[in-house]
């Protein structure tokens, strides 16, 4: 186990136990903040994957602005005098499935995967991703453009009130 | 002129369900019975001999899967269409009438149609698409013309629609794969494999039916105004049996089905004879001698030869016939006293109305297969069949179901007699109804009495189309 | 680096995403369970990208890719949540139904 | 290496797209906000497309799955017209919405690799879920588009999950390289397998096959109607051409993974919708059972894509259902706007009083049915039969005729309630504004289709692929 | 009237066609000329058609001539018997329907048609029998008639089939040429024939229906129930004797089944308290003994007697017929006295009875003696037969005279002599006449028939003179106990219930067979039919459950959106 492993470890449990508690804690702001330390800590692990624009990527649009507007969605749907953060009836399923899944998943690695090794050939810099991205990836990306214009529109049009018009 | 067989009915048919605020039930009768006689004179003159296909009509229709509009008559589907034609003449016939509604005629013009188209048709697609054609202008004879109570009208007529398509589903999956096996829709070319005659014959034996797939039969038929019971007895139950004919008679896997077929056949006669002995109603009992006669059918075609073949034709064409008359012979009681309960319509129907009584008599005994009556021939036919074992059954089912057969005849014989015995005789009960055969009546059944009499005393007319010379005319 | 170490994260936090959306009762924080479940899904690309070196960067641009969907989705989801809100005044997903 | 843009199916979506855009230019711009206003352009937009769609040298499984979206999106965008002066429904986004999802389906038919079919997928989505929502107001709309939603996200979760472990099997996500790459024997055999299961998910969610199935009823109902004709034609097309194309091209050689899910998925997917179906009392419902079932036959070909029927089976198939089921969406949209109500009581004796609008709504369920007198339908199923039969499926065939049947049960209960003599007051049809008589026209025209292929069939099995 | 005497006429021309074409046959003789067919053995035969192959032998003309002659003379009777029924039309004209069904029994060789003259027959005889259907007695007689015939005429039906597959033809004589390759299937054939004709000879057990005939117009009596139709059993057994020649089996149960009859039949006769019903069974006795000479061997002797008895049986009916018009009964205890009021009836019946107990020198006589001389000439077991079965059935048939010529005595003892009987003499007003020569002609033209087919008859001297003994003592025994005053209408219990035989017929079958159809209707609703409704029922059940499984939880969905991918993943993957 070499240097970066033992860091990859390191986030990797960070990353994993504040997503536990980001699903389950109480406290819905609280979740979301739990959960903006598993997004950095798996930017963290992108870094180390050679993944560096992608790492930038990661923690500007997510913990710069996912959890921000989840954040204010929050505040938004807070319903005076109860707490809506606790976990519902269906949780004991939730876990066995959440298990089974994380287990098969992880099962089907090991089964594919074990003892491959990242050599780190190939850094993922913008340059080298963004000429990727215009060269070879115009059409999805152009696509994608309009999935973004489509589902803002889409998300103004829901979130205008009903009596406005 | 095939095709204008099958085309003047059906459109006319069509332009009266359309157009029925504008013609007259009497009007629109007439003009039915002008097309069917029309679609009879020209199916009876397509005819060019037993050999080959008469008034072959070979147009490209559907490439890609193969399916032709593909028309003709063989010896096997030409007295099916022949006896469907007359059929359908004497429903229009017997609709002549003020209170006929004109759609009721359009209804049964379109289904003489389908049923022609099915009988005509030389491609299995094309079959199968008259074959499903007819079944929801039937659901509407059923639903809306019958004299019974509304909603027992509708669930009957329902399960005889659930119980045909349940069957027809089955029959399409089968025809599929007999198709994708022989490579063409042709059904001549067909090749069904063993999994396909199997699906193929569950979906005719329900159209036939076999017991047990029956019970939606007396129910229909008992729901069903006049006409729409001649139909189903003399035409659809024949969709029936001509599909088994056609496509499990002449398969190398008919073995798989014959011995279930031969019992359940023999079974039906035994079983439907004791439901008739204790059924009141006429329509009712009909219905159910109509399981057993077609079980003659259906043990003649597991047997798989010529007597066989012949039997089948024969029997089939014969119970159109005779049971068509019967139904008639109901219908005029129904027609007089409301009602088609034994009970209701009283005894010592000879004194009352004689000839109504002489010719439901007639039918009856032709039904119980009197030799020299058309009933006749197709059960003897069976039962020699039978006896031959022919060339897939093994001998102890064939005899099994040769006993069976002889008990069902003779309990035949005992329900007929105690129809007869309930209805025609005893001290006549006079009802204010009480009236002999109007003539309208005279005409139909006459018509049917004379084919009845002339079938038994000159079977050969039929039976030629099956002699030794001549094997195989089921493809 | 081992390869399985990021797969087997991605696993982790998979299975922990699939239990949030199933088990959580606010749909702002189900959101957040896909948020992860898709987080999981970038791990195992970048990692494969990584292992692969891949020339045309296939993993990393699907990554980038899954982000913004990722961004597209929880945005017009945010919206429903708030328009269910107004429309029935809770964002319990046991109670949204009835 | 690169990978070129294939213009023959970024051409129509590129069109699509920027009707989309001036659709929502006009609205924003023209004072009046009518229906027409911004359906106009949606309208010119959709017929130059299929232009170019018919021009361009697209052929086979794509051409005939773009030309089913992009007839039907047409349909839905004439038909829609119904909507007009709905306070609740803003035309400017909805036709915005509407063509961006069918620029989505477009380019779901036509993509060539993974990457892009994911991104389409979304932008098939995220429109659709938005326009099931569109009802503003509406709880039920919006309910339903939350359900749509979720479910929709976590299956793309899914799918992309299996992408990746794709991704991580081959190293590529080009359709034709992966097909290549899966051959290798090295390749871990159990990794493809649930990387394939996973990926196939998603296309099935959209699908509305069982057991991602239960969204279906519930969108449908909550969608205004001709959304819900959308998703069930146009984006069921998309989802079909796509997953068939994925299976033939990239996956063929993990044939063995997929193909017994697939076949059961058709199966209990047939069943379970016939079944649910059975029940309903209203027509939109009933529809909406009626499409899961339908997506069973749909994606039975696919079971048995190795079968040389099995491509053109699924085109034709898939585009009389979506014409039937779009004219029947399009006829209860009429109903619905102006009786208020699609409850089958209410419909009783249509065909009767209301002929053309009855009349096109039993030959539509007749089609769906397949039964006669609408050819057409029963020579599709028998189309759709046969790949089945041909690829060794005869249980499945089997399994499908029993399905048939029960799909008869209740559509033909359906048109025996519309053919049923009308019961109560006479019901005198109103004399409807010029919009409704666009969806009215859609109706009829599409209706005339199925009569006509019901007399011809082979009009539309020898020129679909 | 005159429409009445058109049916007669059309009888009449029916019966000069064929007297024109069956008495030259009566002269010929040889079987095979006129036979041009082709058979094979072992080869399918033919389709069936009813070609009409006309054929007589000799003896096949007689009957003929016997049955057209019976028909006429009834026609002529009924005229005036029944001439004022509302139904008469009918009537006469099944009466030739009848009598066009008999003459294709005997005058062809094409079993097809045979079988349709021999259920024409069958069907004509129910429609007669139930002629007075207003009537219970009527009605029953017919049902049971029919049904018991045509349960033996499925027996009829398959013997045809067997020969068509054994000989490769529907011809009689056809087969007579394919069989002289070899008799194959006889027992079979012969159990069949035996069937048949033990159901329309009314044999034991299938006797019972011929008594119950009895409501029958009396004229109709004559013709079907005594002269021909039953005839035309020992008709068939004869001319298919043939076939079965061979099998010991089928001769020995024909043999015993004649003698068990034969002895019943008399004893029952002997026993009965009504006229007609008493002439019925001395009818199933006298079948009997026919059917006896054919299972001898002597198929000739078989049919002399059936054409002797048909003429004297049809007198002694229609005799009764007269005397039951004038008395208004059947019953015997109605009778008594009416030899001077009724003198041509008293007479010829006279004669009939004399026929029957066999006294020379009438026509009945002759025939008799020839069948026991054929059973005699049998006990040296040459002719198929076993000597000791032949023995015995010697033996039942000459106790059979003794009781054939007591019965005869008694019924004419209480019919014409003796006191009036007690029913009628309470009626002292109604008077007792002769009838109308349309009645008594016909009686005078069969008692001078029963002497004539006297003439050219072979006299075996051995039986004749041991018959005429054993007949003498009878009638002798009966008139001395008349003379001596003896109750002659006394008689032992199961004798005048008929040992209770009818019970299987008239009851149990009835009681058994409703309720087997009632449980048929039941299960066929209950059972049978519940696939479709069970297959109904859990569909609607499942679908309920797929309503109920539509929670609008969107987290339930997922859960089995996750459940779904789970599963399959297990099953694609782990389970493949």
């Amino acid at each position: 186990m070499n240097g970066t492993e033992v860091v990859f470890v390191v986030l990797s449990l960070l990353a994993v136990g504040s997503a536990v508690l980001a699903m389950t804690s109480p406290q819905l702001v609280h979740a979301a903040l739990w959960l903006v330390v598993t997004l950095g800590a798996v930017a963290g692990c992108f870094v180390l994957m050679t993944a560096e624009f992608v790492a930038w990527v990661q923690v500007l649009v997510y913990v710069g602005s996912v959890v921000v507007l989840v954040i204010f969605a929050l505040m938004l749907t807070r319903q005076s005098g109860r707490t809506t953060a606790e976990v519902t009836g269906n949780r004991w399923t939730a876990a066995v499935l959440g298990l089974v899944a994380a287990v098969g998943l992880g099962a089907t690695m090991v089964a594919g995967f074990a003892g491959e090794r990242i050599e780190g050939r190939r850094i993922g810099t913008a340059a080298s991703i963004g000429e990727a991205l215009f060269t070879d990836w115009v059409l999805p990306f152009e696509i994608l453009s309009g999935v973004l214009l489509a589902a803002l529109v889409g998300a103004i049009v829901l979130s205008r009130s009903g009596s406005d018009r | 002129m095939i095709v204008a067989a099958l085309a003047v009915p059906f459109v006319v048919g069509l332009l009266l369900v359309l157009g029925r605020r504008f013609v007259s039930g009497r009007a629109a009768a007439w003009i039915g019975v002008a097309a069917t006689t029309v679609s009879l004179v020209l199916v009876a003159a397509v005819w060019e001999g037993r050999e080959g296909v008469s008034g072959e009509v070979d147009v490209a229709w559907i490439e890609p899967v193969g399916a032709r509009l593909h028309l003709g008559l063989t010896a096997v589907s030409w007295p099916f269409a022949l006896m469907t034609a007359f059929i359908a003449v004497l429903c229009c016939l017997w609709l002549v009438a003020d209170d006929t509604s004109p759609a009721l005629v359009g209804l049964v013009l379109v289904i003489g149609a389908s049923a022609l188209g099915v009988f005509g048709s030389l491609d299995a697609l094309l079959l199968f698409v008259f074959f499903e054609l007819a079944l929801v202008p039937m659901w509407f004879v059923i639903a809306w013309w019958s004299d019974a109570d509304r909603d027992v009208a509708h669930r009957a007529a329902t399960r005889f629609l659930l119980f045909t398509v349940t069957g027809s589903a089955l029959l399409l999956v089968g025809i599929v794969v007999a198709a994708v096996e022989g490579g063409s829709l042709e059904l001549t070319a067909l090749r069904p494999t063993a999994v396909a005659i199997v699906l193929i014959t569950l979906g005719f034996a329900v159209k036939t039916p076999v017991v047990p797939l029956h019970t939606w039969l007396p129910d229909a038929h008992s729901s069903a105004p006049t006409v729409g019971s001649v139909l189903l007895a003399s035409v659809f139950l024949k969709l029936g049996t001509y599909g088994l004919i056609v496509f499990v008679l002449p398969s190398d896997h008919l073995g798989v089905v014959a011995p279930y077929l031969a019992v359940a056949g023999s079974v039906g006669i035994v079983w439907s004879a004791l439901a008739c002995y204790a059924q009141d109603d006429l329509k009712r009992l009909i219905a159910y001698s109509s399981i057993g006669h077609m079980g003659f059918v259906v043990l003649a075609i597991s047997t798989r030869s010529e007597a066989g073949l012949a039997a089948a034709v024969f029997g089939s064409v014969a119970h159109g016939v005779i049971t068509g008359l019967l139904f008639f012979a109901a219908g005029s009681m129904k027609d007089r006293y409301g009602t088609t309960s034994m009970a209701g319509i009283g005894r010592g129907l000879y004194g009352r109305a004689p000839w109504l009584a002489a010719t439901f008599v007639l039918a009856a005994v032709a039904s119980l297969g009197l030799p020299g009556l058309a009933g006749f021939w197709g059960e003897v036919l069976s039962l020699r069949a039978a006896y031959d074992v022919g060339s897939v059954l093994t001998r102890p089912v064939a005899w099994t179901a040769l006993g069976l057969a002889l008990v069902g005849i003779a309990l035949t014989t005992a329900y007929v007699v105690r129809a007869v015995r309930l209805l025609a005789q005893g001290e006549p009960s006079a009802l204010e109804a009480d009236r002999d055969l109007g003539r309208r009546e005279v005409v139909v059944m006459g018509a049917l009495v004379a084919v009845v009499v002339v079938l038994g005393l000159v079977p050969q007319l039929l039976l030629d189309l099956y002699g030794p010379v001549y094997v195989g005319v089921a493809r | 680096m081992s390869l399985l170490y990021p797969l087997l994260l991605s696993s982790a936090l998979f299975g922990i995403g699939v239990y949030g959306v199933l088990a959580r009762r606010n749909a702002v924080l189900v959101l957040l369970g896909v948020e992860l479940m898709l987080n999981s899904v970038t791990l195992n690309l970048v990692a494969f990208d990584a292992w692969f070196a891949d020339a045309l960067h296939t993993g990393q641009v699907l990554t980038l890719f899954t982000i913004a969907l990722a961004a597209a989705e929880i945005g017009l989801g945010l919206a429903i949540v708030l328009a269910l809100f107004r429309a029935v005044r809770t964002v319990d997903v046991d109670e949204v139904g009835r | 290496m690169t990978i070129p843009i294939d213009w023959t199916v970024a051409g129509p979506a590129t069109i699509v797209l920027v009707g989309a855009l001036v659709a929502l230019m006009v609205d924003a711009f023209y004072p009046r906000r009518t229906w027409l206003g911004s359906g106009l352009p949606a309208t010119v937009a959709g017929v130059v497309a299929t232009a170019e769609l018919v021009r361009g040298d697209a052929t086979g499984t794509p051409f005939a799955f773009s030309l089913v979206v992009l007839v039907g999106t047409l349909f839905v965008v004439v038909a829609s017209n119904v909507m007009n002066f709905e306070n609740a429904m803003p035309p400017g986004e909805y036709h915005f919405l509407l063509m961006s999802a069918a620029a989505g389906a477009l380019l779901m038919v036509g993509a060539r690799d993974v990457v892009t079919l994911v991104v389409a997928l979304e932008l098939l989505s995220l429109p659709s879920i938005a326009l099931v929502g569109l009802r503003q107001g509406d709880r039920d709309a919006i309910r339903a588009a939350w359900t749509f939603f979720l479910v929709s996200v976590v299956s793309t979760a899914v799918t992309l999950m299996g992408v990746s472990l794709l991704y991580g099997v081959t190293g590529t996500l080009d359709y034709a390289l992966l097909g290549r790459a899966l051959v290798d024997p090295a390749v871990p055999d159990g990794v493809v397998s649930v990387a394939v299961v996973m990926t196939v998910v998603g296309l099935l969610f959209k699908l509305g096959a069982v057991p991602f199935h239960l969204w279906v009823p519930d969108a449908y109902g909550g969608a205004s109607v001709m959304v819900a004709g959308f998703l069930s034609a146009v984006s069921k097309a998309a989802s079909l051409g796509a997953l068939l194309v994925l299976l033939s091209v990239a996956l063929p050689a993990a044939q063995d993974d997929w193909q017994p899910v697939v076949a059961v998925v058709a199966a209990l997917t047939m069943t379970v919708g016939n079944v649910g179906a059975l029940r309903q009392d209203d027509a939109i419902g009933l529809l909406a059972w009626s499409s899961v079932a339908q997506a069973g036959f749909l994606v039975a070909p696919a079971a048995v894509v190795s079968s040389s029927y099995a491509l053109p089976a699924a085109a034709q198939y898939v585009a009389v259902y979506a014409l039937a089921n779009l004219v029947a969406f399009a006829a209860l949209a009429v109903v619905l706007r102006l009786r208020g109500s699609t409850r089958l009581d209410d419909l009783r004796g249509m065909a009767r009083n209301d002929p053309w609008m009855g009349v096109p709504l039993v030959m539509a369920a007749l089609t769906l049915a397949g039964f006669p007198p609408a050819v057409i339908g029963l020579v599709t199923k028998f189309v759709v039969i046969r790949p089945v039969v041909d690829g060794d499926h005869v249980w499945l065939a089997i399994i499908m005729g029993v399905n048939v049947m029960l799909g008869l049960a209740y559509y033909l209960r359906l048109v025996v309630t519309l053919c049923e003599r009308p019961v109560g007051e006479p019901y005198v049809s109103p004399s409807p504004p010029i919009s409704v008589r666009f969806a009215k026209s859609t109706v009829l025209i599409g209706a005339a289709a199925l009569v006509v292929l019901s007399a011809w069939p082979d009009l539309l099995l020898s020129h679909l692929p | 009237m005159s429409r009445r005497w058109g049916y007669v006429g059309l009888t009449a021309v029916l019966a000069v066609v064929v007297a024109v074409w069956a008495v030259p046959e009566v002269m010929r003789h040889g079987y095979f000329g006129r036979y041009v067919g082709a058979s094979r053995p072992g080869v399918d035969p033919p389709l069936p058609s009813l070609s009409p192959d006309l054929f007589l032998f000799p003896q096949a003309a007689q009957i003929v001539l016997l049955a057209v002659g019976v028909g006429l003379l009834v026609q002529i009777y009924s005229t005036a018997y029944l001439g004022r029924h509302p139904r008469y039309r009918s009537y006469a004209l099944v009466i030739v329907l009848f009598l066009l069904g008999m003459i294709a029994v005997v005058g062809t060789t094409n079993l097809w048609v045979l079988l349709v003259g021999w259920e024409v027959m069958g069907l004509c005889s129910y429609l007669l029998i139930g002629h007075e259907w207003e009537t219970a007695p009527a009605r029953t007689g017919a049902a049971k008639a029919f049904l018991v015939t045509r349960v033996a005429d499925l027996g009829l039906v398959m013997a045809i089939i067997v020969i068509g597959e054994t000989y490769g033809t529907y011809d009689i004589v056809g087969a007579q040429v394919a069989q002289a390759d070899g008799t194959r299937h006889a027992t079979l054939i012969g159990l069949l024939v035996l069937v048949a004709v033990i159901g329309k000879s009314a044999q034991f057990p299938l006797h019972t229906w011929l008594p119950d005939a009895m409501p029958g117009p009396t004229p109709i009596t004559a013709l079907i129930h005594a002269a021909t139709m039953v005839a035309a059993g020992v008709y068939l057994a004869s001319r298919l004797f043939f076939l079965y020649a061979d099998s010991q089996l089928v001769l020995t149960l024909m043999a015993g089944g004649a003698a068990v009859t034969m002895l019943m039949g008399a004893l029952f006769a002997l026993t009965s308290s009504d006229l007609k019903r008493a002439l019925a069974w001395s009818t199933v006795s006298q079948l009997a003994l026919m059917l006896a000479a054919v299972a001898a061997g002597g198929a000739e002797a078989g049919l002399d007697h059936l054409v002797s008895h048909g003429v004297f049986k049809a007198l002694l009916f229609l005799g009764c017929g007269c005397v039951m018009l004038a008395v208004g009964s059947s019953a015997l205890s109605a009778m008594g006295g009416l030899r001077r009021s009724m003198p041509v009836t008293f007479w010829t019946m006279t004669i009939g009875f004399a026929a029957l107990a066999g006294l020379v020198p009438t026509a009945g006589f002759f025939t008799k003696d020839s069948v026991l001389h054929a059973i005699e000439v049998a006990t040296d077991g040459d002719h198929g037969l076993a000597p000791g079965v032949a023995r015995a059935l010697l033996v039942v048939a000459l106790v059979t005279t003794f009781v054939t010529a007591a019965y005869a005595t008694r019924l004419w003892v209480l019919t014409f002599l003796g006191p009036v009987g007690a029913d009628r003499a309470d009626r002292a007003d109604h008077e007792v006449r002769e009838q109308p020569p349309a009645m008594t002609g016909p009686l005078v033209v069969l008692a001078v028939a029963t002497f004539a087919l006297s003439v050219g008859q072979p006299l075996h001297l051995g039986t004749g003179l041991l018959s005429t003994a054993v007949a003498g003592a009878g009638v002798a025994t009966v008139l001395l106990l008349a003379r001596r005053g003896s109750a002659l209408d006394r008689s032992p219990a199961p004798l005048t219930s008929e040992l209770w035989l009818d019970r299987p017929f008239s009851r149990w079958v009835p009681a058994a067979a409703a309720p087997l159809a009632r449980g048929v209707v039941d299960l066929d609703r209950d059972a049978v039919d519940v696939y479709p409704r069970g297959g109904a029922a859990l569909v609607a059940v499942v679908s309920r459950g797929l309503g109920l499984a539509q929670t609008r939880n969107v987290q339930r969905y997922a859960t089995v959106l996750a459940v779904g991918v789970v599963v399959i993943v297990v099953v694609g993957v782990v389970l493949r």
